[in-house]
């Protein structure tokens, strides 16, 4: 059941209402895998880090809902949600390179911050802010080149706008008008940096003009608003007009990673930001009871459970098969 | 401020490394206001391993800087300040990211008293935590210190004990030189007896940490603790490892380490990094060179990191990088003259 | 003799006629010594390469001339007139440099791209493009930590705009106010790469927006106007108002380097630069007739052929010293 | 395309190392669309050194694509686009500018395939010129391929002349991983007999370049010119050096060394590079470390730059990296007993 003003809304888009639950529900997978990896981690059942995209799912799901199935995906550290929702993504498989086993999608050999599956066109997280973005304007080359029209979306952070890379990468896919959408999440921090501290200019939308291209700021935790720029960010690339630059703009509701006191902030900044929960906000936007929402997360979170079973299940990596993939 | 080079007596006041680098920060920069310290979330964060929790309560915001993402920036903004007179102390949050520094350490730090005719100094440390055994996998395990050895200019430092951590930090901070200081994260929280003054190990003085008959085991950062640990287990068997610890690669003091093979007859290199290209070649090459060429009963080993990246898997991750087992079983093999 | 409506813009701006000569006579050795730098490498006397900035002379004294005694320099590779209008700057030192003379500035070891005095706060010139600018985030927090009223000023090229470390510099200067005037001088081009391909934007200057930082674009063979918007931007930064980004528009007459045979562009496009002229034009302006100014440039020609002289009578570096220099 | 490894006999037709490359780029980029060539300045300029002259012209801008100055941007360039299906040839004008590259190169380019389990490839070569005599000074004059060796997932090639330079360049060019192509300026006006056609050589395949029974001369890039021509001064005196060039350093087939030390019992490295911490100690310590050891009747010598940046005035220049002479008397006194 879809409200009569919501069900307006997603055919003005072309979305039918089975697309819109299904967008709701890679919401909530990802919620739900965000938080088993929590859990998994406090119960050292994973070691290393994870950075953890809980409240910041509308992001990923309007990003990929306007991408299609055959563009590329260069992600983030933080790049869980977008990875789940990229078209033919198995939690099971992500959840078990989580946890460092050989059915995972890396072998096991990268675990939460190198999760990739280039077959489909999935081209990887990135430990390194800024990392995907010049990597980004190759990928561009090949759709330029091989004159088909796909799109690049490069995924990174307010923090990822600071850095030598974000702007040779922008530059250089913007004077060669490269069919990329350079989609900054920002969550209002990197680490313990707060946005207003690292820049001087209110949005980071604002830098689009260094380069001449379009910049556009959404509020990141309203779905169907990031799917809209998205949407047209990505015609004017399969236009050939060049990239955009989309800040969404966000909140990440834990700590930056599995240690995180958060001293550079305050528990009523969080709360203010928790009450502009996508989730539940599209949800309720799509006219959802609390109990048919609900009944949905729950299938969200049995599915992460049974990725849970599926990865104990599956055999660690063989230390005899250590040296290899180095080289082809 | 005192010069120390064996663990003093006394009283053991025993701190973690971490402890050991915050509590040189603290004594240097509250008596020298050239000192500052400048990296991502050294502040309120108190950086990533906790080393500088504290000091922006105690200098301000200041004299610890929080950076942008920008390890570029961050170099550069140690080499200018160095040069006009300051002393900053710049962290990379992990030693993968001074990928992302290398032209201004290389180019500009290391070349720019040699390029100036020898006029100006930079005398800045970076500090920065390196190696694997954390689960960080391939971009945040890396130990890329041999690249700064072949550096002219630069100045690489791997304490491998709080202890050494402080002492070593202080002397960086008061050489008039770029000092690449490499911290390893698995010794963050191992403890040694730390005295509360103020005291300089020099740059530059190899320390021999444990005498022995039988191999000399050159070993750096957390492999000198395995190697020592190597070395009790062996003792067992009647093997007496000599262990010595350079503490300083570049300038290398290399005297005790000959001095060492010409006693033992034998050499083993001990290191993390990846071997091929590594410092462990760089020791043999010196052995090689010296006079105890002709005192070498067996050829020199290199135990070392294997060649590949650092696996996420946790027992892929244990397996790439030498543990206590390795030393002890290579040593032995040694010893036993085996090669 | 200055004519009417000169001296009155030069007193406008607290400029004496002396100091006018001066500043006029200091482009006439810039530009002297970049032809005999010219002709020596010509001669096979020198070895290595330079980057002549004939056609450039204005930007160099009208930023210095707005510069104070003990601010600082920081300077490109295309280096030897900002170097030679710095304070202090002998002609002498500077050939002998050049000239890889133990007397030289750098004792022989730097050479054209790396000539430096630090004693007069000249923090040299960078053979690497963008090289200097993280350079002067450090010497700007020198300044504020000292609390000193000092400037720095970091020369780059419009290539130098496009590369990583503009991108952090320019931002941590901004966010920590730091008194930094970024001086691009737009010479069109970068190597063979022409500024409009380079750039999909109008000015550089239109990046600082991208800051929050004022920008403002110059004409860069206009002496007085380059120095005009100098003098701005250093009181803004001695107010503590934080960095500028002054992009002097200007062209290089010459090649590259050493070697360029300048397919990228046509003869015309260098002979219309080359009527914008920058020294006859400011000697225009003052009022002097050829016959004057010319006598005056005899002046300047001949204090560098002095410093040839010099150079030529000067030691090479002993072999033995090899290895000085390293380690302080 | 044939696979050659000796120089072929029949009609000499000499080419520089720049034409040798050029003719490789050319041929490859006519047949397989996939090969693009990218950097500052190499369209209409015909890049730096003259390598891509003419190319522009031929396949167009979209195939030779001039880059702003982004070092970083052009090995990001280079992987995305390899990473999707393309065989991308990226320049840095000099190698000292690979520093700005290094998080990409290193971090990226060479990790991607381990960490996303073996399931991708990076199919790219990155060319760079290196080394000094061109009186460019300390920040044009880098040899800095250990940084190199010493990243497992990078292949590490070198050629010594233009015959090599061609052959070498196809390899890399159809290889699936990462290549660091590292040119010497000083060799590129150099002449070589270069067939016309299309041939490759194979990457890992280490070259004796000279036979000889007295030494073991172990060069790499211009270094192996200048040990053949004391190779021929050193036959005058009846000295016979057997000169071997590995051609491609990481991977490292080092058998053909390792025969070579056996046979001669005497070894001695040479490269341009700065001696501490460069592949001379990985090349002593693999012959220490295999059978060749016990046939060592002298230490294995390196013969290696200066530990200082280059200097720019022309004698001092000359004076900092190995010259003919220094091979010719380090090899004189090695064969002599003098070690
Ligand atoms: C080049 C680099 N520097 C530092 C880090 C350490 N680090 C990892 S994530 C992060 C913060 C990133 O902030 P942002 O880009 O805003 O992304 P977010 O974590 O907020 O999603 C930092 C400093 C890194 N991984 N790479
Ligand atoms: C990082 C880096 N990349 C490339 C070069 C080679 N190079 C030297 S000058 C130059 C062009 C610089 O252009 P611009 O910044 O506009 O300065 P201009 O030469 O025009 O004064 C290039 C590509 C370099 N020195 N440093
Ligand atoms: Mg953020
Ligand atoms: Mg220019």
């Amino acid at each position: 059941m879809v409200a009569a003003v919501a069900l307006e809304e997603l055919q003005k888009r072309g979305i039918s209402a089975e697309q819109a639950h299904e967008m709701l529900l890679k919401m909530m997978l990802i919620r739900s895998f965000e938080e088993k990896a929590e859990e998994l981690f406090a119960l050292g059942r994973v070691h290393g880090t994870m950075h953890l995209s809980i409240g910041q799912e509308a992001s990923a799901v309007g990003l990929s809902t306007a991408l299609a199935r055959n563009d590329y995906l260069l992600n983030t550290h933080r790049g869980h949600g977008h990875c789940l929702a990229w078209y033919g993504s198995s939690p099971d498989l992500m959840m078990a390179e989580f946890m460092g086993k050989e059915t995972g999608y890396c072998r096991g050999r990268g675990g939460s911050m190198h999760i990739a599956n280039v077959d489909t066109n999935n081209l990887g997280a990135n430990g390194i802010v800024g990392g995907g973005l010049p990597i980004s304007v190759g990928v561009g080359l090949t759709i330029k080149l091989r004159k088909t029209d796909q799109v690049a979306a490069a995924v990174f952070g307010d923090g990822g706008a600071n850095t030598g890379a974000f702007h040779e990468s922008v530059n250089m896919a913007s004077i060669w008008d490269l069919p990329i959408i350079y989609f900054c999440e920002n969550n209002q921090y990197a680490m313990s940096m707060a946005f207003k501290r690292a820049f001087n200019i209110e949005h980071v939308s604002d830098r689009a003009s260094a380069y001449g291209i379009i910049g556009v700021t959404v509020d990141g935790n309203d779905l169907l608003a990031v799917y809209d720029v998205a949407v047209e960010a990505v015609a004017r690339a399969r236009r050939g007009e060049g990239p955009t630059l989309i800040e969404s703009r966000t909140y990440r509701w834990k700590g930056h990673s599995k240690s995180d006191k958060q001293a550079y902030r305050t528990r009523e900044e969080v709360k203010e930001w928790q009450e502009k929960e996508p989730i539940r906000r599209f949800a309720t936007f799509l006219g959802m009871s609390d109990e048919e929402r609900e009944a949905l997360h729950a299938q969200a979170r049995q599915r992460i459970e049974e990725s849970v079973v599926f990865s104990e299940n599956s055999p660690e990596p063989d230390v005899a098969d250590i040296m290899e993939g180095v080289y082809a | 401020m005192p010069e120390q080079n064996g663990h003093p007596n006394g009283a053991a006041r025993e701190l973690t490394v971490v402890e050991a680098l915050r509590e040189a920060l603290n004594q240097i920069m509250a008596i020298d206001e050239r000192v500052f310290v400048i990296g991502e979330d050294v502040g309120v964060y108190g950086g990533a391993f906790g080393v500088s929790a504290g000091l922006v309560q105690a200098y301000g915001a200041d004299r610890v800087i929080d950076t942008p993402i920008s390890e570029a920036g961050i170099a550069g903004a140690c080499i200018g300040a160095a040069l006009t007179g300051m002393r900053p102390v710049g962290e990379i949050q992990f030693m993968d990211f001074v990928t992302i520094s290398m032209e201004q350490l290389v180019l500009q730090a290391a070349k720019i008293r040699f390029m100036f005719g020898g006029k100006a100094t930079v005398p800045m440390v970076l500090r920065t935590p390196a190696g694997s055994g954390t689960g960080a996998a391939a971009q945040h395990s890396e130990s890329l210190e041999n690249w700064f050895v072949h550096v002219p200019g630069l100045k690489v430092v791997m304490p491998s004990n709080a202890y050494d951590a402080k002492g070593l930090l202080l002397s960086a901070i008061q050489d008039d030189n770029p000092v690449i200081f490499v911290e390893h994260k698995l010794l963050y929280k191992t403890k040694a007896h730390v005295p509360e003054e103020m005291y300089t190990i020099p740059l530059s003085k190899t320390n021999v940490a444990r005498q022995g008959k039988h191999l000399t085991v050159i070993a750096t950062s957390v492999m000198v603790q395995r190697a020592l640990q190597a070395a009790d287990i062996l003792a067992g068997e009647g093997i007496e490892l000599e262990v010595i610890d350079p503490r300083t690669l570049m300038p290398l003091d290399d005297a005790p380490i000959i001095e060492s093979v010409i006693k033992t007859g034998k050499a083993m290199v001990v290191h993390e990094a990846v071997k091929t290209g590594g410092f462990g070649g760089e020791i043999v090459a010196r052995i090689m060179e010296s006079e105890a060429f002709g005192y070498l009963e067996a050829p020199v080993r290199r135990v070392a990191g294997l060649d590949i990246p650092i696996p996420y898997n946790r027992t892929l991750e244990m397996n790439t990088v030498p543990q206590v087992q390795n030393i002890v079983d290579e040593a032995r093999k040694l010893v036993k003259g085996e090669y």
